[in-house]
C-alpha cells in the first residue's frame, strides 16, 4: 500500500502564512550551551504556583525536585542541573511579567544530547497501571509542550464525568520556522511511540490518531513506519497544511468532524489532545524515571546568524540560546518566543526559558513587512477576510473595533471568549489592523471588569 | 377588490413612499433622540405605533361623527390634540397597571409621545388629504407608525454602527445622525413616483 | 353628592378654561372667517383672471358634480361660470384633483363658453419636486394648453405639439402625464353636466 | 349697538365653547377616574434620590448607574455614601431624602499614583509597537524593565470622567483639584498602581513605587524607585519594608519630624507629598545632574 | 422668588440663554420637525419663527399665571389645551392676512402645539417661574428659535434658488441646487451647522 | 536616553522592538486592494473613452481630481493625518465619473465629488466609516439637484461623430438618445410593446447605445468584474445574489406580460447593472460583512432596482436601490451575527 501524505482533513478558515521552515529542518537536535546558571521559574504552567523547596544556598542535583504545589491543577519543578542555589528572585515571565524563579549556579554542567530512553521491541505498556503513568507523570512535571502548558496528569487522568474515548497526537506544528517537533519525530519515533501508547492507556481512549501536516511528508512516514512495527492501533493522519491547524479546537474538528463547545475543553466531547514532545516527556518519566528537565528548543529566524534544533535544560536564558547559535544579527529587530503567529516578542533576553517554549525566532525588519512593522494603518474597510479566516468563525473586526471604542458589551455579544488569539485575522487584515491584539486587550479588560463588579 | 387595493396601496405608500420622517418631516425628535439602540428605537416604534393608531381613529370619529357635522372645524386642533394627550395618558396609566413588565420595556415612551409630532401630524394629514373611509384612517394610521418603526430602526442600526467609527468629534451625537438622515431620505425618494 | 364635588373641585381649572378657550377660539373665528372665505375666493379669482383674459366677476353654477376617479373613487367638485364685463359668458371653470409625482396636484381649469376649447389651467396646490415636477406650474408648460381642443389630451415626449398633444417637461414624465390626466378625466363629465344643464 | 353686536358674537359662539366644555369636563371625567383606579405606587423617594445624584453614570458606587444606584440605596441604605462624585453632600441629601443619620464614613478617599518615574527615569528594554493602551502593553512582558511601573498609555487618563488625570511626561498624575474620588482609574489601570487612599490631611505623604525587585535590581531598571533601603523605616514608625518596598500606613499617618526627615532621607526621593497644594518633590541629586548634561 | 436686585441680571441671562447657550435648534435640539420642514426659504421660516413666538409667550403667560391651581393628572392636558388654542389663533390670524405664507406653511402651524420646545418650555420654566421671568425667557427662546430657522433658511434658500429673501442674490451663471430644498438638504445642513455650532462652542464649555 | 550603566548592558540590543502577536502579515495593503479596483475598471474607463472621447476624459480627470482634492482639504479641516495614500478616493471618483451622464458639465461633476466625499465619506471619519457608498450618495445628490442634465445621454460618437461640444449649460435637443431602460419604461407606461430595447441587445453588449459613461458597455465591465473575481478583491456572493434576483424578478413579469416588459437578460445588460453588480455593490465598506449577509444584501439590490425600474418613477434603480440596502446593512449584519464554530456558549 503507497503511503498517503497528502492530508484530506481540514477545518474553515485558517491562513497560509510562508513555513520558512527550511532553516532548521535538516538540522538534527544537538546538545545546548555549557550553561553557567540556570532559572528555573515556580511558574511554568496554567494552575497553581509552585513553592520553592529549597533555599539559597542549598546543593541541588540535576533531576531534583525543587519546587511543588499541593493543587491539583500543578506540576512540580526540578532542576536540570547540579548546582548551587544562588538565588530565588524574580525573572522575566513571558506571559506574567515577572515571576520568582530558583536560580541555580551549575556545578561542571556537561551539555550531552541525552540518548533517548531506550524502548525495547518488546516495550508493553500493560506493564504500567494507569495509576503508576498518571502518577510518574505528575512527578516528573510535566506539562504540555504544544504552548499552553496544562498539567498533563490532570489532561489524561480518567474522569468519571467527562469519559475520554479519542486520543490525538498534535503533530502539526502549524506555525511557521518552528521544526521542534519535526525533528523530534524522525529522531526520537519510538520514544514518541512508547509515550502515545502510555498515554492511551492512562486515559483509556480507545482510538489514537497521530496527526502530522502535510508538508511534514518525512515525520509522516517515519511516523507511520513505526506505528506499522511497533504500535498497534495507532493510526498516524495526515493534515491538511495550514495554520492553525495544530490548535487542538481546529484539530478536532478537522479530523473528527466534532466541535469543542465554545468556552468548553476537549474532555467534555471526550477527546485528549497531547503534543508529540508531551508524549515523549511521558514516555521518560514512566520508562526511565526521568523529570522533564530539557526540551528541544528551535532557534531560528534570519536575524540568528546559525539556526538549530538545540536540546538545552529548561531555565537557560534566552540570550545564552542566541549566543550559542551565533548570536543576533545587526539588523534583528524582534526576538519571539515561539511562532511568529502567537509567540510573545521579548525585550529582556535574560528571560529563561521555560518547559512551554519550543522556539526561539529573531526576525529581521524584512519578515515583518515594513508597514507592519511601521505600524501603518488604514482604517478597517469591512473587507471580510478576517471572517473569512477566522476559525473560530467569530467577527474579529467587529469586536477588535467594539474593544477599541470600548464597547465591551458589544464585543461580548460577539463571543470575544471564544477567539483563540491564533492572529489570523491580524495576519489577513489589509489593513494592518492588530485585530487579534485588540481582541486579547478586550478579553483583559472585560475579565478585569468581572472581577472587579461586586456581582 | 377595490377597497382592498385602496387600503393595500395607502398602507405601502405612507409606509415607505410617503414615509412621514422621510419626506414629511414628522418626529424627527425622538427619531433623533431615541434612536441610540436598536431595542430602545423598536420600543419607541412600538409605542407610537400604538398610539398613532388609536388616536388616528379616534381623531376620524371625531372629526366626521362630531364637528365637520356641526360646523366646528375652529375647534378641530384643540379637540385633536386633547384626544391624543387623553388617550396617552390613558393608556399609559393603564399599561402601568395592569402590565407592568410592557411598561418596562416600552412605556416609559409613552410620555415622550404626546409631543411627537407624527401623531398630531397624521391625524392632520388624513384631515387634508380628505381621507372619508373610517377603515382607510385606520390602516393610513396603522402604516404611519409601522413607517415610522422602520426609520427609527434602520437609524438605530446605523448609529450602532458609528459608535464604532471615527466620526470627527464635533460632528459625534446630533450632526451626524442628521447628515445620515439627510442621506437617507436621498435613499428612499428611489420610492418616490411608486404609488400614484 | 360629595363625588360631585370632589370632580369639580379636582377638575375645574379644566372645564372653566376649555370654556373660555372655547369662546375665545369662537371668536377668533368669527372675526377673521369671512376673510379667509373671502381670501380663498379671492385666489381662485386671480388664478381664473389668469387664464380667462375678460373675466370679471364667476359664480357656482352646479354643485357638487360626481366625477369617477382613480380606482374607483368619486371625487366632487363645482363649476363656476365666468362673466366677463358686460355680463356675457367667458366661460366656464372648475378645479380638479389629481395625483402627481408626489403628492395630490389640485388645479383650476378652464374652458371656453362653448365647451370646445380649453383656456389654460393654473395649479392651486402642488407638492411636486422643486426643479421637475413643480415646472408644471411654469408658463412653458401652461401655454400649450392655451387654445386645445376640449377633448381627450395626449403626452408626447419627441415630436410636434398639436392635436391635442401636449409636449412633456423634460424629465418631469410624471407630473405632465398627471396634469393631463386630470384634464381628461374631468372633461367629459363636465361638458355633459354643462350641457345638460343648457349653460352657455 | 354694542350690546347687539356682543349678543350676535355670543350667539355664533356659544357652540364652540359648549363643545370644548363637554369635551374638557369629558377627558377630566375620564382622567380623574383613571388616576384614582389605576393609581400605582411607585416610590417617589427613588426618583427624588435619582434628581440628588450627579448623573453622571461613572459606576464609582459598584452599579450600574446612577439610576440603578438610587434604587438601591433606597432599598438599602447601607449603599449610603457610595456615590465618590457626589460625595457627603450627596449622601446627606440621600439620607435626608430616606429620614437617616449618615455614619461618618470618614476622610475621602483618594487616588494615588504608586510610581513617580518620567520616560526619562525608566530603563527600557525594547520600543513598544503595539496597540497604545497599557492592558495591552501590560500583556506583553517587559516593555520596560521595572514590571509595576506606570506605563504611560493613559488607560486610567481615558478612565476619568473627570478630566482630573493626566499624562506627564510618561506618568499618571492626579489633578486633586478636579479628582471627585470615584475610583474608575484605579479599576482601569492594568498593573494597580493606583490606590484609593483616605485623604486624612489636605496632602498625604507617600511611597511612590510599586517595586518589589532587590535593591540592585530595582537600581538597574528605573532612577527613582524604592531600593527597599529601610532607611525610612528607621527614622518613622509608620513606614515598614515589606517585599523590598517600602510602605506607609495612611491610617497612623501624622506630619511629624519623624516623617519629614524620612522623606528628607529617602536616597532616592521615592517618598514624596500627594494632594492638593503638595510640595514639590524633591529631585535626587543624580537626576539634576543628568538633566543637565 | 428673586429678589429685586437679582432680578435684573437674571432676566437677563434668560433672554440670552435662549438665543445662544441653550438655543432650542442648535443646543437643546428641540422642535427638530418644523425647523427642518419651513426652512426651505426665509420668508416661511420667519413667519414660522414669529408664530412660535406668538404661541410661546401667550402659553408661558397663561402657565404660568394657573401654576399653582394645575392638578397633576390634568397637567399635561392643560397645557396643551392652552397651547393648541393660542395655534389655532395663529393659524386663523395667518389663514386671514398671510393666506400665501399660511398655505406655505400647510399643517406645520397646527403642528407647532406639540412642537417641543413649548411643552418644554412650559415644564421647564412657566411651571416654575414668575409672569415676568416666564415671558422673558419665551421671548428669548423664541427668538433664538427664529434666527436659528433664518439662518438654516438662508442658506438653504441661497443654494437651492439663488436667492435669498426671494432677491436674486447669486450670479446669474449659478445653476440652483434642487437638493437643497428638498428633505436631504434640509437634514444635511442642518448636521453641519450643528458640528460648527459644536466646534465654535468647545473651547469655551 | 536608555540607562546604560547596569550588567543588563550585554544582554540588551538596542534596536529590538515589542509589539503584539502575529508577527508577521500577508503582504496585501489597502492601496493594493484599491488599485485592484483600479485596473478592473480600465476596460470600461476604455470603453467610455472610445464612445464619448473627450467628455469620458473629462469627466473622469475632473471626478478624480476634485475627489482626491475634496478629501485633502477635508483632512486638513478635521486635523487628521492625510488619507490620500489608500487610493480609495481615486476610486470613488472612477465610479462616480462612470455612473454620470457623458454631457454632464464640469462644475456640476465637481459638486457632484465634492458631496460625495465630504458628505459621504469624511464627515462619518474617513474611509471604512461611511455608511452610504459616497460615490452613490454623491450620483443621487446630483439627480436630485440637476435632474435635466442627469437624465439626458449622450449619442455615442460611433453612432454620431459630431459629439455635442462641451458647454457651461446642457442643452437638451435631438442629439440625445433615450437609453434601453427609458425605452422600456416607456413601454410599461404605454402598454406597448419593447421591442425596441430587446433588438438592441448587440448594441448593449459593446456599448453603443445612450447612458451613463460607464454603463453602456457589458463586455467592458464584465472583463473588468472577472478580473476583481480572480484576483479575489471581490468574492461571488454580492454579484451573484443581484444578478440572480434581477434575473428572476424580471423573468417573472416577462412571462407575465412578454409584450410590455423587456426580456430579463436586457435587464441584466442595461443600464448601470454590471457596473453596480461587481463594483458598486461590492464595495466592501458599504456591504454586509457576513456571507449569509452578503446573499441577504444582494438579493435587496436586485429586487429593489427591479422594483424601481417596472413600476417605480424613474427608469433606472440601481443608484437608489444601493442606498437603500447600504442603510440597512448594519440591521442585515445584526442579523446575521456568526455563531463561533463551537456554538453558542452555554452561560
Ligand atoms: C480552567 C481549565 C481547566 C481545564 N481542565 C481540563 C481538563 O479537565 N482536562 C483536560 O484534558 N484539559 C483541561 N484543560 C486544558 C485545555 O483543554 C487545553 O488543553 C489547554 O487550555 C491548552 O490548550 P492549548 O494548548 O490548545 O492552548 C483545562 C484548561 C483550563 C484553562
Ligand atoms: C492557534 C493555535 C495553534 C497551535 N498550534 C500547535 C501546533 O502546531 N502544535 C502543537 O503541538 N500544539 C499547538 N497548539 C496547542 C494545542 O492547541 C494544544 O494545546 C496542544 O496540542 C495540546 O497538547 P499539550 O497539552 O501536550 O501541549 C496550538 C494552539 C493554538 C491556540
Ligand atoms: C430627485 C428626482 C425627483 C424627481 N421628481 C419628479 C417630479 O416631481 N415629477 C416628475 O414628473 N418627475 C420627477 N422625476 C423624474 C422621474 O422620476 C422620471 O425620471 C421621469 O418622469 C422620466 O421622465 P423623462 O422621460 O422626462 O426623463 C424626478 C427624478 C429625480 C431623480
Ligand atoms: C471592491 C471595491 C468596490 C468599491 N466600490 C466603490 C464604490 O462603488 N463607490 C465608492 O465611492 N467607493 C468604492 N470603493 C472604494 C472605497 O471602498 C470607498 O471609497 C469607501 O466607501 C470609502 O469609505 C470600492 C472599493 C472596493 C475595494
Ligand atoms: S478572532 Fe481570534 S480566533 Fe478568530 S482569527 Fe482572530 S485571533 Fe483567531
Ligand atoms: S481584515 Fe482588516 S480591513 Fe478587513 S474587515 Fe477585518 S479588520 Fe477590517
Ligand atoms: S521602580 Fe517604582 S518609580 Fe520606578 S518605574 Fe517602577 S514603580 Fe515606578
Ligand atoms: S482621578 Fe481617578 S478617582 Fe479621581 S475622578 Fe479621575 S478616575 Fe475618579
Ligand atoms: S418637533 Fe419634536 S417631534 Fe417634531
Amino acid at each position: 500500500m503507497k503511503l498517503e501524505t497528502k492530508g484530506r482533513f481540514s477545518f474553515r478558515g485558517g491562513v497560509h502564512p510562508p513555513e520558512s521552515k527550511s532553516l532548521t529542518d535538516e538540522i538534527p537536535i544537538q546538545p545546548g550551551p555549557a550553561v553557567k546558571e540556570v532559572g528555573i521559574m515556580l511558574s511554568q504552567h496554567i494552575g497553581a504556583v509552585c513553592q520553592p523547596l529549597v533555599r539559597k544556598g542549598n546543593m541541588v542535583q540535576a533531576g531534583q525536585k525543587i519546587g511543588d504545589s499541593d493543587a491539583f491543577v500543578s506540576a512540580p519543578v526540578h532542576s536540570p542541573i547540579t548546582g548551587k542555589v544562588k538565588e530565588i528572585a524574580l525573572r522575566s515571565h513571558a506571559i506574567i511579567g515577572r515571576s520568582k524563579a530558583i536560580i541555580i549556579e551549575a556545578y561542571d554542567y556537561n551539555p550531552t544530547k541525552r540518548s533517548y530512553c531506550k524502548i525495547d521491541d518488546d516495550f508493553d505498556e500493560n506493564n504500567y497501571s494507569a495509576e503508576k503513568i498518571c502518577d510518574s507523570v505528575r512527578q516528573a512535571g510535566i506539562v504540555g509542550m504544544g504552548g499552553a502548558g496544562f498539567p498533563t496528569r490532570v489532561k489524561i487522568e480518567p474522569n468519571p464525568r467527562l469519559p475520554k474515548d479519542t486520543l490525538i497526537i498534535n503533530g502539526c506544528e502549524c506555525e511557521p520556522y518552528i521544526t521542534c517537533d519535526y525533528r523530534l519525530m524522525l529522531e526520537y519515533t519510538r520514544q514518541i511511540i512508547a509515550g502515545v501508547k502510555l498515554a492511551r492507556k492512562a486515559s483509556g481512549c480507545s482510538r489514537t490518531f497521530i496527526c502530522i501536516e502535510d508538508n511534514k511528508p518525512k515525520a509522516i512516514e517515519a511516523m507511520n513506519e513505526a506505528v506499522e512495527s511497533f504500535g498497534g492501533g495507532i493510526q498516524v493522519v495526515p493534515i491538511k497544511t495550514k495554520y492553525p491547524q495544530g490548535g487542538e479546537r481546529q484539530l478536532i474538528s478537522a479530523l473528527l468532524k466534532r466541535y469543542v463547545p465554545t468556552g468548553g475543553i476537549p474532555p467534555m466531547i471526550g477527546v485528549v489532545v497531547l503534543n508529540v514532545a508531551t508524549a515523549a516527556a511521558i514516555a521518560e518519566a514512566v520508562v526511565a524515571d526521568l523529570p522533564l528537565t530539557h526540551r528541544v528548543v528551535t532557534v531560528t529566524g534570519e536575524g540568528v546568524a546559525r539556526p538549530g534544533n538545540f536540546y538545552v535544560p529548561i531555565g537557560t536564558s534566552v540570550a545564552e540560546l542566541i549566543q550559542f547559535s551565533g548570536g543576533l544579527k545587526e539588523d534583528a529587530v524582534r526576538v519571539i518566543l515561539g511562532g511568529p503567529m502567537m509567540g510573545i516578542a521579548i525585550a529582556d533576553l535574560t528571560k529563561p526559558i521555560t518547559k512551554t517554549v519550543g522556539a526561539i525566532i529573531a526576525l529581521t525588519e524584512k519578515q515583518i513587512g515594513g508597514a507592519k512593522f511601521a505600524g501603518r494603518q488604514t482604517p478597517c474597510l469591512r473587507c471580510g477576510r478576517c471572517l473569512e479566516v477566522c476559525p473560530e468563525n467569530l467577527n474579529p473586526t467587529k469586536i477588535a473595533h467594539a474593544v477599541k471604542h470600548n464597547l465591551l458589551d458589544v464585543a461580548e455579544n460577539n463571543y470575544i471568549n471564544a477567539c483563540i488569539e491564533c492572529g489570523s485575522c491580524s495576519y489577513v487584515c489589509p489593513a494592518n489592523i492588530e485585530v487579534s491584539g485588540h481582541i486579547r486587550t478586550g478579553k483583559m479588560l472585560l475579565a478585569r471588569q468581572k472581577k472587579k463588579i461586586p456581582d | 377588490m377595490d377597497t382592498l387595493n385602496i387600503l393595500l396601496v395607502g398602507f405601502i405608500s405612507i409606509v415607505i413612499v410617503n414615509n412621514l420622517v422621510f419626506t414629511k418631516f414628522l418626529g424627527i425628535c425622538p427619531y433623533l433622540g431615541v434612536s441610540g439602540r436598536i431595542d430602545m428605537a423598536f420600543g419607541m416604534g412600538m409605542a407610537v405605533t400604538f398610539v398613532v393608531t388609536l388616536s388616528g381613529t379616534l381623531t376620524w370619529l371625531i372629526d366626521h361623527l362630531i364637528l365637520m357635522k356641526m360646523g366646528l372645524e375652529v375647534t378641530r386642533y384643540v379637540c385633536f390634540i386633547l384626544v391624543i394627550a387623553g388617550a396617552v395618558q390613558l393608556v399609559e396609566m393603564y399599561i402601568r397597571k395592569f402590565f407592568p413588565s410592557l411598561y418596562e420595556s416600552f412605556g416609559i415612551f409613552l410620555p415622550l409621545i404626546t409631543t411627537n409630532c407624527a401623531i398630531l401630524g397624521l391625524c392632520l394629514f388624513i384631515n387634508l388629504w380628505g381621507i372619508d373611509n373610517l377603515l382607510e384612517a385606520v390602516v393610513l394610521s396603522f402604516g404611519a407608525g409601522i413607517g415610522f418603526t422602520m426609520a427609527i430602526c434602520i437609524m438605530a442600526g446605523i448609529r450602532e454602527n458609528l459608535n464604532m467609527a471615527d466620526v470627527p468629534e464635533s460632528l459625534k451625537g446630533a450632526p451626524i445622525t442628521l447628515i445620515t438622515a439627510g442621506l437617507l431620505t436621498l435613499a428612499f425618494m428611489g420610492f418616490a413616483g411608486m404609488i400614484r | 353628592m360629595s363625588k360631585i364635588r370632589y370632580f369639580i373641585k379636582q377638575s375645574w381649572l379644566l372645564i372653566l378654561s376649555s370654556f373660555c378657550f372655547g369662546l375665545l377660539l369662537a371668536i377668533a373665528n368669527a372675526a377673521w372667517y369671512p376673510r379667509i372665505l373671502q381670501n380663498e375666493k379671492e385666489k381662485l379669482n386671480k388664478l381664473i383672471v389668469g387664464l380667462v383674459s375678460d373675466a370679471n366677476d364667476f359664480q357656482i353654477v352646479i354643485e357638487d358634480v360626481n366625477i369617477p376617479g382613480e380606482r374607483g373613487k368619486i371625487i366632487k367638485t363645482d363649476i363656476y361660470k365666468v362673466r366677463n364685463a358686460e355680463g356675457k359668458t367667458a366661460g366656464f371653470a372648475f378645479v380638479g384633483i389629481g395625483s402627481g409625482f408626489a403628492d395630490k396636484i389640485k388645479l383650476v381649469i378652464t374652458i371656453d363658453s362653448k365647451c370646445e376649447k380649453f383656456l389654460g389651467f393654473d395649479v392651486l396646490s402642488s407638492n411636486e419636486t422643486p426643479g421637475f415636477g413643480d415646472k408644471i406650474k411654469e408658463k412653458e408648460f401652461r401655454t400649450q394648453f392655451k387654445g386645445i381642443v376640449a377633448g381627450n389630451l395626449e403626452i408626447i415626449k419627441a415630436g410636434e405639439a398639436k392635436n391635442g398633444k401636449v409636449m412633456a417637461i423634460s424629465g418631469a414624465t410624471v407630473s405632465s402625464e398627471s396634469v393631463v390626466k386630470i384634464f381628461n378625466i374631468y372633461i367629459d363629465k363636465i361638458t355633459q353636466k354643462i350641457q345638460e344643464a343648457g349653460l352657455d | 349697538m354694542i350690546l347687539a353686536d356682543i349678543y350676535q358674537l355670543w350667539s355664533s359662539a356659544w357652540p364652540a365653547g359648549l363643545t370644548m366644555l363637554g369635551l374638557g369636563s369629558g377627558f377630566a371625567v375620564v382622567l380623574l377616574i383613571a388616576s384614582i383606579k389605576l393609581k400605582v405606587e411607585i416610590d417617589p423617594k427613588i426618583e427624588q434620590i435619582h434628581g440628588a445624584l450627579p448623573n453622571v453614570d461613572c459606576g464609582a458606587c459598584g452599579f450600574a448607574g446612577c439610576g440603578q444606584y438610587a434604587k438601591a440605596v433606597s432599598e438599602n441604605p447601607e449603599f449610603l455614601g457610595k456615590c465618590a462624585p457626589g460625595g457627603p453632600e450627596t449622601a446627606s441629601k440621600i439620607a435626608l431624602i430616606l429620614n437617616l443619620q449618615i455614619s461618618d464614613s470618614g476622610p475621602p478617599e483618594r487616588p494615588i499614583v504608586h510610581c513617580r518615574a518620567n520616560t526619562a527615569d525608566k530603563t527600557l528594554y525594547g520600543k513598544y509597537k503595539g496597540i497604545e493602551s497599557c492592558t495591552a502593553a501590560n500583556s506583553l512582558a517587559n516593555v520596560q524593565a521595572c514590571k509595576f511601573g506606570c506605563l504611560g498609555f493613559g488607560d486610567c487618563t481615558r478612565a476619568c470622567q473627570f478630566d482630573a488625570l493626566e499624562m506627564v511626561d510618561g506618568l499618571a498624575t492626579v489633578n486633586y483639584e478636579k479628582c471627585t474620588g470615584c475610583g474608575a482609574c484605579s479599576r482601569a489601570c492594568p498593573r494597580n498602581l493606583i490606590e484609593m487612599v483616605p485623604f486624612a490631611h489636605e496632602h498625604m505623604m507617600t511611597v511612590a513605587c510599586s517595586n518589589k525587585e532587590t535593591g540592585k535590581t530595582a537600581r538597574s531598571m528605573c532612577k527613582v524607585g524604592c531600593i527597599g533601603c529601610g532607611l525610612c523605616a528607621k527614622k518613622a514608625d509608620t513606614f515598614s519594608i515589606e517585599e523590598n518596598l517600602a510602605h506607609l500606613d495612611y491610617k497612623k499617618y501624622q506630619p511629624t519630624e519623624d516623617t519629614e526627615t524620612a522623606i528628607n532621607k529617602c536616597p532616592t526621593c521615592v517618598i514624596i507629598y500627594v494632594g492638593k497644594s503638595a510640595p514639590p518633590p524633591r529631585q535626587p541629586a543624580k537626576k539634576t545632574a543628568a538633566a543637565k548634561t | 422668588m428673586t429678589t429685586k436686585t437679582t432680578e435684573g441680571p437674571i432676566l437677563g441671562q434668560t433672554f440670552i440663554a435662549g438665543l445662544w447657550r441653550e438655543n432650542p435648534v442648535f443646543r437643546l435640539l428641540l422642535g427638530m420637525c418644523p425647523t427642518l420642514a419651513v426652512t426651505a426659504a426665509v420668508k416661511p421660516a420667519l413667519t414660522m419663527g414669529l408664530s412660535v413666538i406668538f404661541v410661546l409667550v401667550c402659553s408661558n403667560i397663561v402657565v404660568s399665571l394657573m401654576r399653582n391651581l394645575l392638578k397633576p393628572h390634568l397637567r399635561i392636558l392643560m397645557f396643551t389645551l392652552t397651547i393648541s388654542t393660542f395655534v389655532t389663533i395663529a393659524d386663523l390670524f395667518l389663514r386671514a392676512f398671510q393666506p400665501v405664507m399660511s398655505e406655505r406653511l400647510g399643517p406645520y402651524v397646527p403642528l407647532i402645539i406639540v412642537n417641543c420646545i413649548i411643552i418644554c418650555r412650559a415644564e421647564a420654566c412657566a411651571s416654575k417661574n414668575g409672569l415676568v421671568v416666564s415671558i422673558v425667557d419665551a421671548v428669548g427662546m423664541g427668538i433664538g428659535f427664529t434666527l436659528a430657522l433664518c439662518v438654516l433658511a438662508g442658506v438653504r434658500e441661497l443654494l437651492s434658488t439663488g436667492m435669498i429673501f426671494e432677491a436674486k442674490v447669486m450670479p446669474a451663471w449659478f445653476v440652483p441646487w434642487a437638493a437643497m430644498s428638498m428633505p436631504v438638504g434640509a437634514f444635511i445642513t442642518l448636521g453641519l451647522l450643528l458640528g460648527l455650532v459644536n466646534k465654535l462652542t468647545k473651547g469655551k464649555s | 536616553m536608555r540607562n546604560t550603566e547596569n550588567e543588563m548592558e550585554e544582554t540588551r540590543f538596542e534596536n529590538i522592538t515589542v509589539a503584539p502577536a502575529p508577527h508577521i502579515s500577508r503582504p496585501v495593503w489597502t492601496y493594493q486592494v484599491m488599485t485592484d479596483v483600479i485596473i478592473g475598471l480600465v476596460p470600461a474607463m476604455a470603453f467610455a473613452g472610445y464612445y464619448f472621447r473627450i467628455h469620458a476624459l473629462i469627466l473622469i480627470g475632473t471626478c478624480v481630481i476634485s475627489c482626491i482634492v475634496t478629501e485633502w482639504i477635508c483632512n486638513l479641516i478635521l486635523k487628521r493625518p492625510n488619507s490620500l495614500g489608500d487610493f480609495s478616493a481615486v476610486v470613488t471618483g472612477i465610479i462616480l465619473a462612470l455612473s454620470l451622464p457623458p454631457g454632464l458639465p464640469v462644475w456640476a461633476a465637481v459638486i457632484g465629488s465634492a458631496f460625495s466625499i465630504a458628505v459621504g465619506k469624511m464627515v462619518f471619519g474617513g474611509l471604512g466609516s461611511n455608511i452610504f457608498n459616497p460615490a452613490m450618495a454623491g450620483r443621487a445628490f446630483l439627480a436630485a439637484s440637476f435632474g435635466m442634465m442627469m437624465t439626458s445621454w449622450t449619442v455615442p460618437a460611433t453612432i454620431n461623430p459630431a459629439m455635442p461640444e462641451i458647454s457651461a449649460v446642457n442643452k437638451i435637443d435631438a442629439r440625445t438618445q433615450a437609453t434601453p431602460l427609458a425605452w422600456s419604461k416607456m413601454a410599461i407606461k404605454r402598454k406597448e410593446p419593447a421591442d425596441v430595447v430587446n433588438e438592441q441587445l448587440k448594441a448593449m453588449l459593446m456599448g453603443e447605445v445612450g447612458g451613463c459613461l460607464g454603463e453602456t458597455s457589458a463586455i467592458a465591465l464584465l472583463i473588468g468584474g472577472l478580473y476583481l473575481l480572480i484576483r479575489k478583491t471581490i468574492n461571488f456572493h454580492i454579484p451573484l445574489a443581484v444578478l440572480t434576483s434581477t434575473f428572476v424578478f424580471a423573468g417573472v413579469v416577462y412571462l407575465i406580460n412578454p409584450q410590455a416588459y423587456i426580456q430579463p437578460h436586457a435587464h441584466l445588460l442595461s443600464g448601470g447593472m454590471l457596473l453596480c453588480t461587481f463594483f458598486i455593490a461590492t464595495d466592501p465598506v458599504t456591504a454586509p460583512l457576513t456571507r449569509r449577509g452578503m446573499w441577504i444584501f444582494g438579493a435587496g439590490v436586485g429586487t429593489i432596482t427591479m422594483l424601481i425600474r417596472v413600476v417605480g418613477g424613474y427608469p433606472e434603480g440601481v443608484m437608489y436601490s444601493i442606498l437603500l440596502m447600504n442603510a440597512v446593512t448594519p440591521l442585515i449584519d445584526r442579523l446575521c451575527r456568526r455563531t463561533p464554530a463551537g456554538g453558542k456558549p452555554s452561560v
